[in-house]
């Protein structure tokens, strides 16, 4: 991980940090843009912190990763965390949330000329999510739930990512994908495709999606590194969710998505606050939706936002 | 003559670049879904304007000659002491065998596991997968050792290393050399596809990723005529290698002139 | 062996236990390596103590359990196993056999001809470079159903350790050889199948032989995108379900599918090429 | 039915050309023995190889039966100087010696028969089943013999044919050639080293200097046919001719 | 100097199995040249690939200054029949010659010098830059008969080692082979199928029979030296012995 200097650089509040430099990944997604308006206004700088980003591909690299120290952070899928959690993969500390969902944020489409119209006539489709056993299987599985069909039963998963989902699509792989954006948008006006159903109401409404994760013995190893962290992330953070224009300017540059479609694409929430019962949700939901096998208390599993 | 040669060449590419294109243009492959090869051409050419792209290339280029080079330095010299010892080469025969069809992408969540390095990482997954190439056919070089001239060393009274390093090395070298220059493009396959799973700071395939946020296909094909054109490099000059170290060998055993 | 003391003289042939015995010692040769690292690995295993990491004892047992509790008809094997090694297998013999065909049958063609060389060469060289990772996206718009996409990888993937090793195999063909066929007018197919193939042997094996472990690993990686069967696949489910040592089990089958077909190849390697290794002999 | 005019080649370019023929000026009749002797390194293999359209002359051409040499071939044979390499080590010995009668039309029974009996002829009729690694060195010579007799060629270029069999098997196989080429008209052109053996063998004798070769004298080899090993070496026209011939080899420079 | 008792080869095993040599008795004194001759296949080559250690001999022992074969080796050079095939492409003539001299403790400089001289004495004085694939198959033998003379050996084995080279310069070579084994004392065993040069060349000549090779007879020649290619050959004492070895060849079978 990143060229720690123990020997203290003294923070904002005085205190000084173990680490001055730490390596977090992400995927290039909105997801993480509260992080880049951070590093891009120099929040973290002024707490004496350095933040270099590694770009990952998947949740499934970046928590290896993590955990062989790599890195000191990544931007974790909750969904996935929390199943690695649960299976003592590894123990894990969210020090901030980054990413919830919001209506049309994440949404199941179809080819412009595809027989199906509701998701009622998914039963036997091919459905692609950009990973099995993971959030967006919940999602499309939820909505199949609320018009009676069952996710193990009545349809099949295929993995594509994201990317390559549009072309899955025109070609007849599959019947239809759970695709976000900018590639929701980017599909329905290129290649006509369908929106059959916005995977993230009811159960799912607001749903969190991604956090800024550590494992437990580097939160309690770096503490004043993390509130650091925490303090200036939150100040990005902040501008995330009250300023869009703030995020359509950082979006093209830690991603190709163009200042044109950075514009017109649907964004989620940026959560200010890591909040306990929120994150439960996602717990609770994937226990009911047979993800986990116990009941998981994510309390423990939250560091306190600094005052 | 060689004016020729590089005519040819750059007809063949070019057939194959105007073939891509006319299979946009006909409508045989769907734009929308595709972008025009003269598009990706054009995207291609830009690259290295892009100021992320040039230290992505350099980056790959780093973990490929690295990981190249160990792999030589390591399987080489494993082959030739396997294709010797054939005691040894039947004893690790199961484990090898049992080793080779693993692919690194299964492995390399566990090796990240394992090493703080992301680099480290993209490396030893590049020795891991080149390796085969080298060890393989340098064993298959050692079998096709003239008895004879290794008789004629040893009657001379030459020990087995010796027999080794100046009749069986030598004469094994062609293909060898046939073996690196395979490990060179797997190297590069591995590189760019380690750097797309994995990620990382910087490299082709991350450059990729990031294109891929965007649902800008141009940019990644361009990047895979980036590898492609690399590839194409670093054969050119093997190949050049190879022929000036083995003279010999083409002039001895080459067909028709 | 207990009384007689006036035992006729040994015979000169090897009697058969002698003969048997001699087997088992060649086996034990060959395999002593691999309970050896099983052990080691259980040792670590176990003092490591690691989730990801399980001990072998653990693999086999997950193993058992998930492929090998069927019915004895099946030589027990489960549903699951025949729904995830099946398609796999028929994958991978396809894609190799149709990659074997067509390197052989374009490396001789670019290996003979000078002005064919010249041309696709650099074509060659561009496109093995590039990973069959990146190509999926131009597979998924090429081929119209995921299995084609799927042998389309490990074709891609494989043929060019084939189409390399027979392009130089057959460029170097000894010169006296090609004279003498040349001037008894040995010529065309005859020519290919009786003098160039021949002489290029050791090397098209040596290229078949690393294309087909190599086939093994573009099976996985070719089921990793729009796959629904496969032991690619069961990989993958295992590892985004965290399931172990499941998927240590999936790597381990890759293993023992990847020995399995290596020996295999070797024995038909061995009575194809036995010319070559009786005359290469230092006696 | 052979000509040679004006035949030159150089092996290589600029400082490290080495040039091999000199204008060569040869004539081969219809069904003639012609033995061709000069010293070691002069040329005599590359004359071969060039009549045998292996090799691209630099000068000059070759005709056989008025046309061009790289237009035709087929209906020749070679034994190598190196004919050990020249055996294919993948096929059995009678598979090497069947390998190129398919030209001939024959099918594999005839084929199989016809490489039996030529290896009977050389002495190895028990050897097609082997393989060419085998076989002693005089034993893969006469394999390589089998297999240019076996085909029948109406031109058959040999060289140093006999350069590693005992005395007594070369003069089987002395014979056992002008015993083909009376039965099958073949034209012969035989490179050797043997002095007694070209003016034995041949209708005439052709001597060569030292490298780059050029002709340097023709002999008519005027002795009765049918010839026999010892009433012909004992022929005082036999005696004289073989001085002639030394003659005209030692006359000249034997090495550039 | 060399002790071969009851010596014996069989090839392969089974019923594919071939018997070359059977029951070998041979000494060898010190400083003596020791022709064989025999028909081609009878086992020559392979009874001189065990003296080299190269093969494991069936039965039977082979020693060389009492020690024996395999923990010895070292001080022999071999000529082989193959002579194309034990010349290295990949280097150049000069050094394969110079080769096999590391092993005399030569340095660079030296072992350079004594290969340009022993190619000099083999003709071949411009040819050390070249590569074995550029030379004539003549030369090709002179250039392995050069290695072998350059390393001077205490024991010499050569298997055919004239066979494709002209008359004159077989002679040269013939005296050169005489000349060092005068100056080196080397000790030499050489196979050959010319009758001849068994007598001209040899203290002694062994017949062998044909396959599996038995000793048919042994002939010491009590020729003078030096030997002079036309006064030796022009001795009544020579041209019986001649007779003598041909009968001993002729009177036995020649072919299995
Ligand atoms: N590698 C081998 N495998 C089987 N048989 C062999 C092998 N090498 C030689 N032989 C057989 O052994 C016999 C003797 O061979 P060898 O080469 O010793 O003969 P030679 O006396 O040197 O004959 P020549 O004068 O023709 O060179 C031959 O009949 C040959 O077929
Ligand atoms: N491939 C080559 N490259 C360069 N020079 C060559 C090549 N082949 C032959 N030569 C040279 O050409 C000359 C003639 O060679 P050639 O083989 O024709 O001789 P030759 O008369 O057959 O001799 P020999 O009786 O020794 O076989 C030699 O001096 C040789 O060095
Ligand atoms: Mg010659
Ligand atoms: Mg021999």
């Amino acid at each position: 991980g990143g060229g720690s200097t123990p020997s203290a650089a003294p923070s904002a509040e005085g205190k000084a940090l173990e680490k001055t430099t730490i390596t977090v990944g992400a995927l290039p997604i909105p997801d993480s843009a509260g992080m880049h308006i951070a590093i891009a206004k120099g929040f973290f700088k002024e707490e004496g912190l350095t933040v270099n980003v590694t770009q990952l591909q998947s949740s499934a690299i970046a928590v290896p990763n993590l955990l062989g120290g790599s890195l000191d952070m990544i931007l974790g899928n909750y969904f996935a965390i929390i199943n690695i959690q649960s299976k003592k993969g590894g123990d894990f500390r969210f020090v901030a949330d980054a990413y919830q969902a919001k209506p049309d944020t994440f949404a199941l489409v179809v080819p412009k000329d595809s027989k199906i119209e509701t998701p009622k006539d998914l039963k036997g489709a091919n459905i692609a999510v950009p990973a099995v056993n993971s959030i967006g299987e919940m999602a499309a599985g939820s909505t199949l739930r609320t018009v009676g069909l069952d996710r193990l039963k009545d349809v099949k998963f295929q993995q594509y990512a994201f990317p390559d989902m549009p072309a899955a699509l025109a070609t007849g792989k599959v019947d239809a994908a759970w695709l976000t954006e900018p590639f929701l948008t980017g599909v329905q006006k290129n290649a006509g495709a369908r929106k059959i159903a916005d995977t993230m109401t009811g159960a799912m409404a607001d749903f969190p999606m991604a956090g800024w994760t550590v494992t437990k013995k580097w939160a309690e190893a770096n503490p004043n590194t993390v509130a650091a962290f925490q303090r200036a992330y939150a100040k990005g953070q902040q501008l995330a969710a009250s300023d869009r224009k703030e995020v359509e300017s950082i979006l093209p540059k830690y991603t190709k998505i163009s200042p044109q479609d950075a514009a017109v694409i649907t964004l989620g929430a940026f959560p200010t606050t890591l909040s306990a019962n929120r994150i439960q949700r996602v717990a609770d939901l994937m226990l009911e939706y047979g993800y986990l096998t116990e009941k998981l208390d994510v309390t423990p599993l939250l560091v306190p936002q600094p005052q | 003559m060689i004016g020729r040669r590089v005519a040819r060449g750059a007809i063949g590419v070019a057939g194959l670049l105007i073939a891509a294109e006319a299979a946009g243009a006909s409508g045989l492959v769907d734009p929308a879904l595709l972008p025009r090869m003269s598009a990706v051409l054009v995207e291609a050419v830009r690259l290295p304007a892009d100021p992320e792209f040039p230290p992505d290339l350099l980056s790959t280029l780093r973990v490929w000659a690295i990981g190249l080079l160990v792999a030589v330095l390591g399987a080489v010299p494993l082959g030739l002491v396997l294709g010797n010892l054939r005691r040894a080469e039947l004893a690790s025969r199961p484990l090898v065998e049992f080793l080779r069809p693993i692919p690194s992408i299964a492995l390399i969540p566990l090796v990240t596991l394992l090493v703080p390095s992301t680099e480290v990482v993209k490396i030893i997954a590049v020795v891991y997968a080149s390796a085969w190439p080298l060890l393989i056919n340098t064993m298959y070089g050692l079998k096709d050792v003239d008895p004879v001239a290794k008789d004629t060393l040893r009657s001379f009274g030459f020990g087995r290393l010796d027999v080794l390093r100046r009749v069986s090395l030598p004469s094994a070298a062609p293909f060898v050399m046939t073996g690196v220059r395979l490990a060179s493009s797997v190297a590069f396959v591995v590189t760019v596809s380690t750097e797309l799973l994995a990620g990382g700071v910087s490299g082709i395939g991350v450059y990729m990723l990031r294109a891929a946020s965007g649902l800008r296909t141009d940019l990644i094909l361009a990047c895979i005529l980036w590898t492609g054109a690399l590839g194409l490099v670093a054969n050119i000059l093997l190949v050049r290698l190879q022929r000036r170290a083995f003279r010999w060998h083409a002039v001895a055993a080459v067909g028709e002139s | 062996m207990s009384v007689t003391t006036t035992a006729p003289p040994a015979p000169p042939a090897p009697s058969r236990p002698r003969r048997t015995r001699g087997a088992l010692t060649a086996l034990a040769a060959q395999v002593w390596l691999v309970p050896v690292a099983v052990a080691v690995w259980e040792a670590a295993a176990r003092v490591a103590e690691s989730v990801y990491f399980p001990p072998p004892s653990q693999i086999a047992t997950r193993m058992y359990e998930l492929w090998l509790t069927g019915p004895a008809s099946r030589l027990f094997l489960t549903d699951e196993a025949l729904d995830t090694f099946g398609p796999s297998l028929g994958r991978l013999f396809g894609g190799w056999l149709m990659a074997c065909v067509a390197g052989v049958a374009i490396g001789v063609a670019v290996g003979r001809s000078r002005v064919l060389a010249d041309y696709v060469d650099p074509v060659i060289e561009f496109c093995r470079a590039v990973p069959p990772a990146a190509l999926i996206p131009l597979f998924i718009v090429l081929f119209k159903t995921s299995t084609q996409m799927q042998v389309a990888t490990i074709v891609y993937g494989v043929i060019w350790p084939i189409l390399i090793n027979t392009i130089d195999g057959a460029r170097y063909v000894d010169r006296v050889h090609t004279d003498t066929a040349r001037v008894f007018g040995v010529r065309g197919a005859r020519r290919l199948v009786r003098v160039v193939l021949p002489s290029a042997a050791p090397k098209i094996f040596a290229g078949l032989r690393l294309s087909l472990s190599l086939a093994v690993v573009l099976m996985v990686v070719s089921e990793l995108v729009g796959a629904t069967d496969g032991i690619g696949y069961q990989l993958m489910f295992t590892q985004q379900t965290f399931d172990m040592a499941a998927m240590w089990g999936s790597i381990v089958v890759l293993g023992i599918l990847g020995y399995t077909l290596n020996a295999s190849f070797l024995l038909a390697e061995k009575r194809i090429l036995s010319w070559h290794r009786r005359a290469r002999q230092t006696t | 039915m052979l000509d040679v005019v004006n035949l030159a080649h150089t092996y290589g370019h600029g400082p490290a050309a080495h040039r091999a023929l000199d204008g060569i000026d040869l004539k081969v009749a219809e069904g003639e023995l012609v033995c061709v002797v000069g010293p070691s390194g002069c040329g005599k293999s590359t004359l071969l190889r060039s009549i045998a359209g292996l090799i691209r002359p630099t000068e000059g051409h070759i005709r056989i039966r008025d046309a061009a040499v790289s237009d035709r071939m087929g209906d020749l044979a070679v034994v190598f100087q190196d004919y050990s390499r020249s055996l294919f080590p993948w096929l059995t010995v009678g598979d090497n010696v069947a390998l190129p009668l398919r030209r001939r039309g024959m099918d594999r029974g005839a084929r199989r028969s016809a490489a039996a009996e030529a290896l009977e002829e050389v002495g190895l009729a028990g050897a097609a089943a082997k393989y060419p690694w085998e076989l002693s060195g005089g034993m893969q010579q006469r394999v390589a013999i089998a297999r240019a007799l076996a085909y029948r060629p109406s031109l058959l270029l040999m060289d140093e044919p006999f350069g590693s069999v005992d005395a007594q098997t070369r003069e089987d196989l002395e014979d056992l050639v002008l015993k083909v080429r009376e039965h099958h008209r073949m034209t012969v052109l035989l490179i050797t080293h043997d002095i007694d053996e070209s003016v034995y063998l041949g209708d005439r004798v052709v001597v060569l200097t030292g490298s780059p070769a050029r002709v340097a004298g023709e002999l008519p080899v005027s002795l009765p046919f049918p010839r026999d090993q010892i009433a012909t070496r004992e022929l005082p026209a036999f005696v004289h001719l073989r001085a002639e011939v030394g003659r005209l080899v030692r006359a000249r420079d034997r090495r550039d």
